[in-house]
């Protein structure tokens, strides 16, 4: 069992991250830089941190960077951390975590289909939710789902009776 | 594995249930009816709704749109439209219920409506919903569901006895903390632009207020308003008594955030953010008749165009009745100035000390001008001309307030009566409380009006803090006589009952019940039940049209006179905020007029 | 003249028939299906009604369109509607096949469900109740008995409209039909 | 002639008689399931219904073995029921064994597979596997229990058979061998491809397995099939363990007794896999008919 | 093996044995699953998306859509991501109203998803009784929240209305009912049935060490010995309060998953009853202000709790407007609906596929989304 401190003095040490924080009991954020990121997973994962909850992506486009967040926790420490790294948002590219975690592999699947980033090592980056998507990833902050809606379908106006404004 | 029992055997016990009764409701035989807050179609109450659209912006699924009914009237506080649910949309969730500013959107228990048709889909609920039949009512808010800040933030003032022995401003405005979370109680209804004499855009600038963007909020306030330190302070503020939030609470706090926006931001940031830091001039010339509100508002979005004017001023310096009739415990003039030299900063010429008609006359303004706004306001006091008026102890309110305002000395005695129950008779009655509480330490006013308290014209704060600051009110009593003693001193106010002050036309004729008789002793006595104006420099030259007392003119504040513009409260009001709206009326009729538009 | 009268009549039998033995298909489109199946089952028991679920197309007269549409499941909806035999019925149910609901500004949804299939009826909610369900099959069946329920026809008709739209949507459409 | 008339009348007769009765049945079945599951469930005659609604539909053929299959079953299974004594209501059943009725079945079963394949569709084929599959488990107990009667009795004769039992109940089999009559209400579950014994129809695993492809006339048709087939299968057992029957409303009763049981216990329990279900068969029935049959023939 | 003797199955979107609208393509021989991959997204609405686009408060009706099977876990995760962010204190009495709803809404999908197991393997009795059992809880939703599924109770800062005394009543008599008679039932025809347990026992095994390694959670964990809540882990709304156990097996099956599933029931009523014993007087709402004009600080968290399949999370951004930046939601089934199919179909029977889904209790739409 550690608690919060020990842990953040155990990535201190070992994993030179960018910041770290106690966001509240239980929980811990930690930013990273992008290399060293893999690595951090492979060191926490035999540390205990052995549940890979989901893998997040934001989207911060004014500062063109997408934010991959991995939610990891520890059956040990009952501490739930979520490690952050920010990467360019073009070309965004970034490794595959998939020989870590082989679940990875889904997620990175999901964030690519819907952010576009590409992870290198992981082969299967196919479509999996949508179906013949043409368009921006949907969930990039520069696809516009009201405009995209307005351009392919239409709404009921209910013979006029509806006003819109 | 070992430990789970099995049997062959164990399964038969649900034979049992062939001989029981089925568990089955049989609907529609049985009928079984939704719980008591059940979330149904929706009902609305098209009296009490107002047509505030909050249900519409609250809603998840654009599915409220509001409709114009022509049924409904689009009386003040209200909009002839009403909310249109499209059931091809609604999620049921009773967001718009928890929201509802008046309380009139309504959930009934009916959950089952069927057509063939999807055009049908779509209602604007009444008592009945969809189905058109009476339901027992569902989903209800209550004040823990209730979405909307219905207690406003108290605003710090100065307590009683801190504030009656000086002119110091009582009102201390909102911190940061306060604006901001007072902001964020407005609905963005508009229901209170509708009903501004003005026509501000409230809800803009107070959203400006919420998103800390103040800038924003000042550039929003111009559009409409050139005088926001004076209307944060003295508006009238009809907003208030219409912001959808009042149906069911508190007011949004308009005024106080108007002039928390103003307050903070700096005048010298005002051209860069207005945008007119450089305003490209169009060698027209443009007379304004009076540094009042109208005038000043005139002046403001004229020299905003392009014109250049000259404001010609009777008095010593600018501001109206804004600097001669409201204290300076209500509006300090520091406020009243950093309105007033941001208008100067645009390069309007002031003419002080120069009466029209007297001085220059109109014609003459006419020969060197282009066009002329006239908005020279009501500086005379009327009297109630009961016996003993004449006497010297009788005084005239806007003369005191006046000569309050140039610093100079005037008569304080220690037993007075006001008369009049407007605006007018508060700041009289509690600025001359100040003066006797300086002079005597006490203060012995008493202020009697003819209307009883609920019609009192004055606005109902003002009562509450005039009676904290030790005033005796008096209403409903009709001056009858001001009985002298024979040193020519005051002996006392003698009244009479007022039974009714309008009769059934709503004209103003009063009737009074000489049988119910009240004297108030007192040893000066201040008139302050309205004022008249002087439009003789005007009479004098043309015939011009008027409507009842007041000047007429149209939508461009223009009179019967093309080249004559007028506004303030000879045309209007009598309030600072018509008169700012008649002077930027007046502004883009001149430039109309012009321009050959009208 | 007799031949009409007698085929007239055969037909109302059959739409009589037809009223009273529903099979739909199983199809959970969308959340509403959550509320078929306390209709279906002791609480409410649509088989009352002589309404049974059907495991297949093939064997199904009712498509219900439970809630929303994604593009991809309206994808495999046409298929199984073109794999439904005649008379076949299409009930939506609730905002979503009307006009979006829930999901008006979603970027993989339908907005109107008549676009693409020949609708019979709509039942109001979000998701509708199991009462209105039956409200609304019991109403599906007094249509059918009355021969008034010819979505199957509409769709026949106006083929070209639908495929249409159909592909506006989607792209390419297989065809079975 | 007349006797030719005579006979087609008496076959459509017999025909529509069992249809309707096994229609009737199933509606029964669905009350009684729908009891169990403390529900109404749809009205005792709404199988009829469903036939009449199937067979106004549209339907679509997936070729001639398809076709072909359909009729087949439906004949395979009409002819059946030419050789089952109904009561004393019979055709050909004076001529007609245990062994010829099984073998006819077969056809029906064969009919079904021949449609299957015609569908094309994965889950039929595997459906039909299944039924096939299942058919070796039951069949094995089944015939050995009808060995053993035969030995027993000396006749391969239906009527024959139910001969045999005539005069008290306690001659019933059902008495006289109860274990042997149990087996064979084990077997007759699985025959009718009630619950546990249903993986070949299995919805959530297969669809509904050969029947996928079939919509409107020909899922009418198999319905049509499924009933007389119900009728066939109760009364083989109501003959060989109930003694029979003098008249058909008895005969009906008794038929209406064993089905009303055995869908009871179909509603109890899950159902099989199909590997499990012939290991059942070959483990319990089989291992029980083969004492009882040790026992006869010692 | 000869490619040619395989044959490829769409099992779904609309088959009777899959859960909800979600397709799992498969390729078998003989009878036994060769290769399987999930055809997931057909329940895609783009709800990150549109939680995106929408104000704080309106996300609250939005958010139980998400997963229709347990739509309150979503109010919940949602409610304590904006709590969290916003570092805002819940009154004691929605703490306590929240686990009250929370553990109604397992006993609620529980016993729906004992009924769907049933129907699975051919039990429909059972199916119908789970159903009808589920449906009375519903009512007591109705009771409480104005609406059956999608109840848009659980609110940021609270809940959305006091429960009344006599609804508490209510929840008790029904709980007795429940554990006197219904469960019983349930207990005689389901788990005591020799079928089912034949059908179940040693079915759709996934080891402790699989179960870790791919993220899945709950009963998955709890059917291999491994007592992991997050009611206990990291207790959230009024947990720390009550006294309960979690149920364990040991053998990792479809039959250990079901019976801790009956076993959670079992709890859950406890939970209920402790917790309508102590419940706190007091408001049940935090004052936040104008619903319009919710606003919380800069900042994330990300959040999770316990469902009734595992652990439900929300990765929640805040950039300090009136909307969300960012939501993402981490489904409980994520992980065995995407990836589990591939890795863990193959070398089951084509019977056990159901057995398979719906023991594990996927639900499409959480990780459609």
């Amino acid at each position: 069992m550690r608690n919060e401190k020990e842990l953040l003095e155990l990535i201190n040490v070992h994993l030179e991250p960018q910041a770290v924080e106690i966001k509240r009991e239980q929980n811990v954020s930690v930013e990273l830089a992008p290399k060293n990121l893999i690595q951090a997973l492979s060191f926490l994962k035999s540390h205990s941190y052995q549940h890979l909850s989901t893998i997040s992506c934001v989207d911060w486009l004014e500062e063109g960077a997408f934010e991959l967040v991995y939610h990891l926790f520890s059956y040990d420490d009952y501490i739930n951390i979520s490690l952050k790294t920010r990467i360019k948002r073009e070309p965004g590219i970034f490794q595959t975590a998939k020989e870590i975690w082989p679940v990875a592999e889904f997620y990175e699947r999901d964030i690519h289909e819907f952010f576009g980033v590409e992870f290198k090592g992981n082969d299967n980056l196919e479509e999996m939710i949508l179906e013949n998507w043409q368009h921006l990833p949907p969930m990039r902050k520069d696809f516009d789902t009201r405009e995209f809606v307005n351009d392919q379908y239409e709404w009921r106006d209910y013979n006029g009776q509806k006003h819109t404004d | 594995m070992a430990n789970d029992k099995k049997s062959i055997f164990s399964p038969v016990t649900a034979f049992k249930n062939l001989v029981k009764k089925p568990e089955t409701v049989r609907y529609p035989a049985e009928s079984n009816d939704a719980a008591k807050r059940y979330r149904g179609f929706h009902i609305n109450d098209l009296e009490e709704c107002i047509g505030c659209s909050t249900c519409q912006e609250v809603c998840v699924n654009d599915a409220i749109s509001m409709v114009e009914m022509l049924d409904v009237p689009a009386e003040e506080g209200q909009r002839n439209e009403r909310p249109q649910i499209d059931y091809g949309r609604c999620c049921w969730c009773g967001l718009c219920v928890d929201v509802c500013t008046t309380g009139s959107l309504e959930m009934s228990r009916d959950y089952s409506y069927i057509d063939l048709d999807p055009d049908t889909f779509i209602v604007t609920p009444d008592q009945h919903d969809i189905n058109k039949v009476d339901h027992p009512l569902g989903y209800l808010r209550d004040e823990n569901s209730d979405l909307l800040d219905l207690k406003r933030i108290d605003i710090e003032m100065l307590d009683p006895e801190a504030r009656v022995d000086s002119f110091i401003e009582i009102v201390e405005g909102f911190s940061k903390e306060q604006a901001e979370k007072e902001a964020s109680r407005c609905v963005e209804c508009e229901i209170c632009t509708d009903t501004c004499p003005a026509n501000m855009n409230i809800p803009q600038y107070i959203r400006g207020i919420f998103d800390e963007e103040l800038e924003e909020s000042v550039q929003q306030i111009y559009e409409d308003n050139p005088l926001p330190e004076v209307c944060g302070r003295v508006c009238t503020h009809k907003c208030e008594g219409v912001c959808a939030i009042s149906h069911r609470g508190e007011a949004v706090s308009i005024r106080w955030l108007k002039r928390y926006a103003v307050d903070n931001v700096d005048s010298a940031d005002y051209k860069k953010i207005l945008g007119t830091e450089k305003i490209e001039q169009n060698n027209k010339k443009i007379a304004v008749v009076g540094a009042g509100p109208a005038g000043l508002s005139a002046a403001h979005y004229l020299s905003v165009m392009g014109y250049q004017i000259t404001v010609y001023e009777d008095k010593e310096n600018a501001g109206g009745m804004m600097r001669y009739g409201i204290p300076e415990y209500r509006l300090p003039y520091d406020a009243l100035d950093k309105d007033i030299n941001y208008i100067k900063s645009l390069g309007v010429d002031f003419v002080f000390n120069t009466r029209v008609g007297e001085d220059i006359t109109l014609d003459e303004l006419h020969e060197q001008y282009d066009a002329v706004f006239a908005a020279t306001g009501l500086h005379n006091g009327r009297s109630t001309r009961v016996p003993g008026t004449d006497n010297n102890n009788v005084y005239q309110a806007v003369n005191l307030l006046a000569d309050i305002a140039r610093g100079k000395e005037v008569p304080v005695t220690k037993n007075l009566v006001v008369i009049g129950g407007g605006n007018v008779a508060m700041d009289i009655a509690r600025s001359m409380a100040r003066l006797q509480m300086e002079k005597y330490g006490e203060v012995n006013i008493t202020v009697t009006s003819l209307e009883t308290e609920d019609i009192m014209p004055a606005d109902q704060e003002e009562i509450e803090e005039a009676r904290e600051e030790g005033i005796v009110f008096k209403p409903g009593r009709g001056p009858k006589e001001i009985e002298v003693n024979e040193d020519g001193s005051l002996a006392q106010l003698c009244t009479n009952c007022c039974v009714s002050v309008f009769d059934e036309e709503m004209n103003f004729n009063p009737t009074f019940d000489d049988s119910d008789i009240e004297n108030y002793e007192c040893d000066m006595v201040i008139e302050a039940i309205g004022q008249g104006g002087d439009n003789s420099y005007i009479d004098d030259q043309f015939e011009i049209e008027y409507a009842g007392p007041r000047i007429k003119i149209n939508d461009f504040s223009q009179t019967s006179v093309d080249w004559l513009f007028a506004g303030g409260d000879i045309a209007r009001g009598p309030d600072v905020i018509n008169a700012i709206r008649t002077g930027h009326d007046a502004a883009v009729g001149i430039d109309k007029y012009l321009n050959d538009e009208l | 003249m007799n031949n009409n009268f007698v085929k007239g009549s055969w037909q109302e039998i059959l739409d009589w028939a037809q009223n009273k033995s529903i099979n739909m298909l199983h199809y959970c489109t969308g959340c509403g299906a959550i509320e078929l199946p306390p209709t279906m089952t002791s609480r409410y028991d649509m088989s009352r009604f002589g309404i049974g679920p059907a495991a297949t197309p093939r064997q199904a007269d009712l498509l219900l369109v439970t809630g929303y549409l994604s593009t991809k499941t309206l994808r495999r909806l046409i298929y199984t509607y073109e794999q439904m035999q005649a008379p076949k019925f299409v009930v939506g149910f609730g905002s979503c096949t009307i006009n979006g609901g829930m999901y008006w500004d979603s970027y993989n949804t339908i907005k109107q469900l008549d676009k693409y299939l020949p609708v019979e009826m709509y039942i109001a909610g979000c998701m509708p109740r199991p009462e209105a369900i039956l409200d609304g099959l019991l109403k599906l069946k007094k249509m059918i008995n009355n021969g008034e329920a010819d979505g199957y026809q509409r769709y026949q008709d106006n083929l070209e409209f639908y495929h249409q739209n159909q592909e506006a949507v989607l792209g390419e459409v297989q065809r079975t039909q | 002639m007349i006797d030719l008339i005579y006979k087609i009348g008496h076959f459509l007769l017999i025909t529509v008689f069992a249809t309707a009765l096994g229609l009737l049945f199933m509606g029964i079945a669905r009350k009684i399931i729908a009891r169990i599951q403390k529900r109404y469930g749809p009205p005792v005659y709404q199988p009829y219904l469903d036939v009449l609604k199937l067979f106004g539909k549209d339907a679509i053929t997936h070729g001639f073995i398809f076709d072909f299959g359909a009729v087949m079953a439906l004949g395979g299974v009409i002819a059946t029921l030419f050789f089952i004594p109904l009561g004393s209501w019979q055709l050909y059943s004076m001529e007609g064994t245990v062994l010829l009725v099984i073998y006819l079945l077969a056809v029906a079963s064969l009919g079904m597979a021949m449609g299957t394949v015609g569908s094309g569709n994965p889950q039929a084929s595997i459906g039909i596997s299944r039924a096939l599959t299942q058919m070796l488990g039951y069949e094995l107990p089944f015939l050995v229990i009808l060995f053993s009667l035969i030995f027993r009795y000396q006749t391969s004769s239906i009527w024959g058979l139910m001969q045999a039992q005539a005069g008290s109940f306690l001659n019933w089999n059902l008495f006289a061998y109860p274990m042997m009559a149990l087996v064979a209400f084990v077997v007759l579950i699985g025959m009718m491809g009630k619950k546990p014994f249903d993986a070949m129809i299995a919805p959530s695993e297969i669809g509904s397995g050969p029947v996928v492809e079939s919509g409107g006339k020909y899922l009418g048709m198999l319905l049509l099939q499924k009933s007389i087939t119900i009728i066939i299968e109760l009364a083989l057992y109501v003959n060989l363990f109930l003694g029979g029957a003098d008249n058909i409303f008895s005969f009906s009763f008794k038929m209406l007794i064993v089905w009303i049981l055995a869908t009871m216990f179909g509603s109890l329990f899950p159902r099989f896999r199909i590997e499990d279900g012939v290991k059942f068969f070959w483990k319990w029935p089989l291992g029980i008919a083969i004492l009882q049959a040790l026992y006869i023939i010692i | 093996m000869d490619k040619s003797t395989q044959t490829e199955i769409f099992f779904g979107p609309n088959h009777p044995g899959v859960p909800g609208n979600y397709g799992i393509i498969y390729e078998f021989e003989g009878d036994t699953v060769t290769s399987a991959k999930a055809n997931a997204g057909h329940l895609h609405r783009g709800f990150e998306k549109l939680m995106e686009e929408r104000l704080w408060i309106k996300n609250t009706a939005l958010v139980p859509r998400i997963c229709v099977e347990e739509p309150d876990i979503n109010e919940m995760v949602y409610a304590m991501g904006f709590e969290a962010i916003g570092e805002i204190e819940v009154p004691r009495r929605a703490d306590y109203i929240r686990s009250i709803i929370l553990e109604l809404a397992r006993i609620q999908g529980h016993i729906f998803s004992i009924g769907g197991n049933a129907a699975g393997i051919g039990q429909y009795t059972v199916m119908h009784w789970g159903t009808l059992t589920r449906d009375y809880i519903l009512d007591i939703f109705e009771e409480i929240t104005g609406a059956r599924v999608y109840h848009i109770y659980i609110r940021p800062g609270g809940v959305r209305q006091d429960i009344e005394d006599e609804t508490f009543d209510k929840i008790l008599d029904l709980m007795d009912e429940l554990e006197n008679e219904r469960f019983p039932d349930l207990e005689k025809t389901l788990f005591e049935n020799p079928n089912a347990q034949k059908r179940w026992q040693g079915k759709a095994v996934i080891t402790k060490e699989e179960a870790v390694e791919m993220g899945a959670t709950g009963p998955v964990l709890r059917a291999n010995g491994v007592p992991h809540d997050l009611r206990k882990m990291m207790p959230y709304a009024a947990y720390d309060d009550v006294e309960f156990e979690v149920p364990t097996y040991e053998n990792g099956d479809a039959w250990d998953r079901i019976k801790i599933a009956r076993d959670d029931m079992l709890q859950s009523i406890k939970i209920i009853r402790q917790l309508i014993q102590n419940i706190p007087d007091g408001p049940v709402q935090t004052d936040l202000g104008n619903g319009l004009k919710y606003k919380i600080p800069k900042g994330d968290a990300y959040v999770k709790i316990e469902s009734k399949r595992g652990e439900y999370g929300y990765y929640m951004v805040s950039d300090g407007g009136l909307k969300p930046y960012r939501v993402h939601v981490r489904g409980a089934s994520t992980p065995l609906g995407l990836y589990g199919v591939r890795e863990f179909l193959p070398g089951t029977r084509i019977a056990d596929v159901p057995v398979w889904a719906k023991s594990l209790g996927i639900c499409p739409p959480e990780f459609d989304r």
